[in-house]
């Protein structure tokens, strides 16, 4: 196998792993969602990089050019990413409302302020 | 920061500049790079440049909470109406061959007003999104 | 009406009439003219089909179809019929009772206690009249549920436990039990309708035909087999004629009917008699009856006594039946009846004695029966029935059983008989016995029961002493049963 | 004419909706608009499910492009059973919702409610009917995006911190499908669900493969809260308003199981996924443990919502496990439960919905005397409880049969005993609430007000009368459920 010759693979491999290890890791709501954002950012990756042909054009007909990069990723990856804003915004929004009912973002801090019953500040 | 001068007027003049230049990238869509999506966030952009500029409060009167709303919904209904304009004259949903005699046409009609439809959206979701975030700041601030 | 619709009408009378007494729950004495008249619109619908059924006729009805194949369907045979008649009829008898017992003690939400009561007999009604095992199945649960609020009638903590043990016993047995049986029935079988003859052919190897019957009678646990038993002395805790008529006749003998009914239409008395891996049934019956019987022997509480002496009387019925022989199957049947009239007698008795003392304990009934004669007469004509003493119905059933017996040469079965004759004895006789020859204590102030409650006792202890001399319905339909 | 267009109304219908009511901005108009686009869904889909009965398959080209290069909108028996579903549910939840969201919510909020109900529920029916893989993600993305909006929408704080852990383990799920599908698409070059299941045949390199089979897997387990991946879905449940969680609790996990049973049985292939791979084994010990373990649970919960929720994870292990039996009668087990579980599970959290309404909590101390305060409510739990059960008679019991038979057929004796014994846990949770309710006093200083209004009592009996409904005649639940599983066992999507 070609290790070498498969490098965006390792590239999207490592942000994946690094994303997901982030939110799973980190107790701070807004750094989870951050890790959230690199985790999905490893999928545009992994579709856009096999649609790209070596010496491949924009898919627009014209003269002269051959070989055309698959378009359909990208367009897929472009729904993906508006999708990718959208959870980041929403998730960002509940953040502030946590942080305004809680007068915290860091998970613990909140989970022992429901349990205790504490009100925000 | 509100009363500086330079800012102010740099930021009137430029921004007619900027909202023609989403113009441009919007309509430039069919045959090269741009579209809605960019042309509506360049949209937003210069809004949002002008509440940073002469603060929030100028930019709700010149766009207020309740239009920016209708913006959202207004676009994508103006898509979905695409859809169900084809439907109406025959097609399929969201068949643009039929909106024109020539099919060829069709599809850059049907296309136009799909995109115009994500311009008004993202517009209006980019200035929403920076209404809600911002504005909790000045609410807590008041309070 | 035609007898298929007749059929239709046995639940649906006694549903309608929960509706008409939840209806007329602000007026007492209408809600009593309720119960009284959907309980003789019920009998006389029930009576109606004796005729076609003696006939030979097997009315029936389908409903809708539940699964592909089987249907909620009804079919009148000879051994629903008896049950139905038997449980309509006394439901007459006990609705008088209940009038009196309710009204005399001051219970809380006689509402709710006449619509249960009233579903109850619809759900008996539809076991008695089911044509398939899915139909058994369903009203069988309906059974158990429709109860709970009965036994739970009090609402204190001892309720709350009774009635757990009474449903953890009767839904787990069922859900574990008879549930899978049905379903491994449907698989070997393919079909759930009730067949004379049995349904499930050569299917089956002969072992696993043994732990099929096991999930049956196990799983029924209304038979109230021993382990599976506890459920009635927990049941105790409603009011009597609760225990009269579900905990003596409807309940229990829907449990036995339908252990009855599986063997003789499911499996099919010719196909598994002689096979060696049915032959522990009549072990586990009879160990139930001596077992029971002692544990009455020991219980100073009555209600708690008459429980137990009920699991024991339970068995006779499964003993009889799992002997496969004719004979004994039809003493299976008569018991169905025999037992039903003598018990709720006995009942009956227990419930007049707490409502004119209330006293409760056996210690505690010394020279009773001098105040309540009528009562303590009735409750004499009841246990001497029971013991197998005629005139009284009991002996009938019990000759046809000891005539299986002798004609299967099961000399354990007879020894089995004869001793819980004797332990039957043992636990009545010196109620009797104490009730009317010892002398009673001097502050005891009380006459009889009220009038409801010893007209209907006198009713059902006339019925054992009549049905010894006319014996014939129940015969006919018995004969036809194991004949079929 | 418009017969044909029914594959695109279903979706565009509720789409369109949602903007309109934001345009409204007036709660009134809004909820009559979200009734008349419920039940005009719940009619699409019949009228979708009676076509695919006569005519077979619907395939209908979104743009007139023609599959496998345009999204295509396939029906069949499989999806259509679960666009009635979906219909059926929102129909009986919009109408309730008016008291419900008045009652809950912030009066300048309710519109949003309606617009975000409207996104979600086209979110649903977007997922059951397409035909595409991608679109199927973008769906599931505009369902989940609305319901955790839902979800945040709750009165309590908690709601928030509950919307914000769904957000973030339903989009990792969302992710792990989408990773699953650009492996997919890597392999075959297609999107189109059937295009691709044909193409799967010719792929001889297993490992993106198996990769992406074991990321859709993940990815849809989480969504559906396949145990042990339930975790976010006691607190959504409990948190979210009552119409919330009585939709999503009937709906949701049901589409996304129908997603999973959808690339098992169409796109990879039974065969492939539960011969050659351990697959059946897996599903089978999580669903077993997910019936008996999370039924433990909910015995110990004190709040109805949460001990209803965990009941839910409990019977999505009933029917998972009717997938791992990968028998027609197990099938047709997992499929009807589905729709009976859905039914069941509405019309409990409709109901618990009215007594929060009036008692604030639903805590255990709180409903202590219930039976007197809110007869018809506390009947109709018990009615809806005993389904859960599976008391013949109720719409539970018919699920459970064909799982037991689907058990016996492959001669797994202990499993049939497993899930007949799993669900008398059922009885002891289901039974909590009958002793406080009946046998109870109400505990002093609780507020003694009577029952729900007629416009959340109305829809849940619906459901309630339903439960039973489908319990004695299942012409309809239980045919609808052996043609999905024809589809499934047939091999073309």
């Amino acid at each position: 196998m070609n290790f070498a010759g498969h490098y965006s693979y390792w590239i999207t491999v490592f942000l994946m792993i690094a994303g997901l290890y982030v939110v799973i890791a980190r107790g701070n709501l807004i750094k989870k969602l951050i890790g959230l954002g690199i985790f999905q950012t490893s999928v545009y990756l992994l579709y856009i990089a096999p649609g790209k042909l070596i010496g491949g054009t924009a898919p627009i007909i014209a003269s002269g050019f051959g070989t055309y990069s698959n378009p359909l990723p990208h367009v897929l990856i472009l729904t993906a990413i508006v999708v990718g804003v959208a959870t980041l915004a929403l998730g960002l929004a509940i953040v502030v409302r946590i942080h305004e009912a809680y007068g915290s973002i860091e998970e613990d801090e909140i989970l022992d302020r429901d349990l205790t019953g504490q009100e925000g500040r | 920061m509100r009363s500086d001068l330079v800012l102010r007027v740099i930021a009137k003049l430029l921004i007619p500049f900027v909202l023609l230049f989403a113009l441009y990238v919007q309509f430039h869509g069919d045959f090269g790079p741009g579209g809605g999506f960019q042309a509506g966030v360049i949209i937003a952009a210069a809004m949002i440049f002008y509440a940073i500029v002469f603060g929030l409060p100028a930019a709700r009167r010149m766009v207020p909470d309740r239009a920016v709303e209708a913006m959202v919904a207004a676009g994508v209904l103006i898509y979905a109406g695409v859809g169900v304009a084809g439907l109406l004259l025959g097609g399929n949903y969201l068949d643009y061959f039929v909106l024109d005699r020539v099919p060829a046409h069709g599809q850059e009609r049907g296309i136009f007003w799909v995109e115009a439809g994500v311009a008004v959206t993202v517009s209006g979701v980019m200035l929403k999104i920076f209404y809600m975030f911002a504005g909790r700041r000045s609410d807590a601030d008041d309070a | 009406m035609t007898p298929d619709a007749v059929v239709l009408a046995a639940p649906a009378i006694p549903a309608a009439g929960a509706v008409a007494i939840a209806l007329l729950g602000a007026r007492p004495n209408l809600r009593e003219a309720a119960t009284l008249a959907s309980a003789a619109a019920l009998f006389l619908a029930v009576l109606s089909l004796l005729g076609p059924v003696l006939d030979g006729a097997r009315p029936g009805a389908v409903l809708m179809e539940i699964l592909p194949g089987v249907a909620l369907a009804f079919r009148v045979e000879p051994l629903g019929m008896l049950f139905a008649l038997v449980a309509s009829g006394l439901w007459i008898v006990n609705s008088v009772y209940s009038i009196g017992y309710m009204r005399g003690n001051g219970e809380s939400h006689q509402t709710r206690f006449y619509v249960c009561f009233a579903l109850a007999l619809a759900s008996t009604m539809g076991i008695a009249f089911s044509a398939n095992l899915l139909t058994l199945f369903i009203f069988y649960e309906a059974l158990t549920l429709i109860t709970y609020p009965l036994v739970t009638h009090h609402g204190d903590y001892e309720a709350r436990r009774g009635g757990r043990t009474y449903l953890g016993v009767l839904l787990g047995t069922s859900i574990l039990l008879l549930l899978p049986a049905i379903a491994v029935t449907w698989a070997v079988a393919g079909t759930l309708d009730f067949v004379p003859g049995g349904i499930l052919g050569r299917g089956m190897s002969n072992s696993a035909i043994g732990g099929l019957l096991a999930l049956y009678v196990f799983g029924i646990g209304k038979a109230a087999l021993m382990p599976f038993h506890r459920w009635l002395p927990a049941a105790m805790v409603a009011p009597t004629p609760v225990s009269a008529l579900l905990h003596a006749v409807a309940v229990v003998k829907a449990g036995v009917f339908s252990v009855v009914k599986v063997i003789v239409y499911v499996f099919g008395i010719e196909e598994i008699a002689g096979l060696k891996s049915v032959d522990w049934l009549p072990f586990v019956s009879g160990f139930t009856i001596i077992a029971a019987s002692i544990v009455a022997l020991r219980s100073d509480n009555l209600k708690r006594r008459l429980a137990y002496s009920t699991v024991s009387q339970l068995s006779y019925v499964v003993l009889s039946v799992s002997l496969l022989a004719p004979l004994s199957v039809m003493g299976a049947a008569l018991h169905i009846v025999a037992h039903a009239v003598s018990k709720i007698t006995l009942f009956f008795a227990a419930g007049a004695i707490y409502t004119a003392s209330h006293k409760t304990e056996v210690s505690q009934l010394d020279g009773i029966g001098l105040r309540m004669p009528w009562t303590m007469g009735a409750f004499t004509v009841g246990a001497l029935s029971l013991i197998g003493v005629p005139p009284a119905v009991g002996f009938v059933s019990k000759w046809f059983i000891f005539q299986g017996a002798a004609a299967t040469g099961q000399y354990l079965v007879m020894t089995v008989l004869g001793a819980s004759a004797l332990l039957n004895a043992a636990y009545f006789l010196p109620i009797v016995y104490a009730a009317f020859f010892r002398t009673p204590p001097q502050d005891a102030g009380h006459g009889e029961a009220p009038l409801p409650m010893v007209l209907a006792l006198l009713a059902t202890a006339a019925l054992t002493v009549g049905l010894f001399f006319y014996p014939d319905i129940p015969l006919a339909l018995a004969r036809q049963l194991a004949g079929s | 004419m418009i017969g044909e267009h029914l594959p695109a109304l279903q979706v565009v219908v509720p789409l369109v909706a949602a903007p309109l009511i934001v345009l409204l901005r007036s709660a009134p108009l809004a909820w009559l608009l979200a009734v008349g686009v419920s039940w005009a869904s719940l009619v699409i889909a019949v009228a979708l499910l009676l076509q695919v009965q006569s005519g077979g398959v619907i395939s209908y080209a979104i743009g007139s492009w023609p599959p496998p290069w345009g999204i295509e909108y396939r029906v069949d028996a499989l999806n259509a059973y679960v666009l009635v579903l979906v219909g059926l549910v929102a129909s009986v939840v919009a109408p309730y919702a008016r008291s419900s969201v008045a009652a809950e919510l912030p009066r300048e909020r309710h519109y949003l409610f309606y617009c975000m109900y409207m996104l979600c529920l086209a979110g649903l029916l977007g997922i059951a009917i397409t035909g595409d893989a991608f679109n199927l993600f973008v769906f599931l993305e505009i369902s989940s995006l609305s319901t955790y909006v839902l979800i945040a929408l709750g009165r309590n704080r908690r709601a928030l911190l509950a919307a914000y852990q769904y957000l973030i383990m339903g989009t990792i799920g969302a992710t792990f499908y989408v990773i699953g599908i650009g492996l997919l698409y890597l392999m075959t070059g297609t999107l189109n669900l059937a295009d691709m299941a044909s193409r799967l045949r010719e792929v001889h390199e297993l490992r993106p493969v198996l990769a992406a089979l074991a990321f859709i897997t993940v990815g849809v387990s989480l969504k559906l809260a396949l145990f042990p991946l339930h975790f976010w879905l006691p607190n959504a449940y409990a948190c979210a308003p009552s119409p919330v969680t009585a939709f999503l609790a009937a709906t949701a996990t049901k589409v996304s199981v129908y997603v999973l049973l959808r690339f098992y049985f169409s796109v990879f292939g039974a065969a492939f996924v539960f011969e050659r791979l351990p697959m059946r084994g897996l599903v089978l010990t999580l669903s077993v443990l997910a019936a008996v373990t999370a039924s433990f649970v909910a015995v110990f919960q004190q709040d109805l919502k949460r001990m209803f929720a965990y009941s839910s994870v409990a019977q999505i292990g009933y029917i998972t496990l009717g997938i791992a039996l990968v028998n027609e009668n197990g099938l047709a087990g997992a499929v009807v439960h589905l729709f009976n579980h859905g039914v069941t599970k509405a019309a409990l959290f409709l109901l618990v919905g009215g007594i929060a309404l009036r008692t604030g909590q639903v805590t255990f101390e709180r409903v202590a005397g219930l039976g007197r305060r809110m007869p018809l409510t506390s009947l109709g739990i018990v009615i809806a409880g005993l389904s859960l059960i599976g008391t013949p008679g109720t719409a539970g019991f018919i699920s459970k049969w064909y799982l037991v038979l689907g058990a016996l057929d492959r001669g797994e004796w202990w499993l049939a005993a497993l899930i007949v014994a799993s669900s008398l846990i059922a009885v002891a949770y289901v039974w909590r609430f009958v002793e406080a309710a009946y046998l109870r006093e109400p505990a002093p200083g609780v507020a003694g007000s009577g029952e729900a209004p007629d416009g959340m009592l109305v829809p849940a009996w619906l459901m309630v009368a339903a439960c039973v409904y489908f319990g004695l005649d299942t012409s309809y639940s239980l045919g609808g459920a052996r043609a999905a599983v024809a589809v499934l066992l047939g091999g073309a999507p």
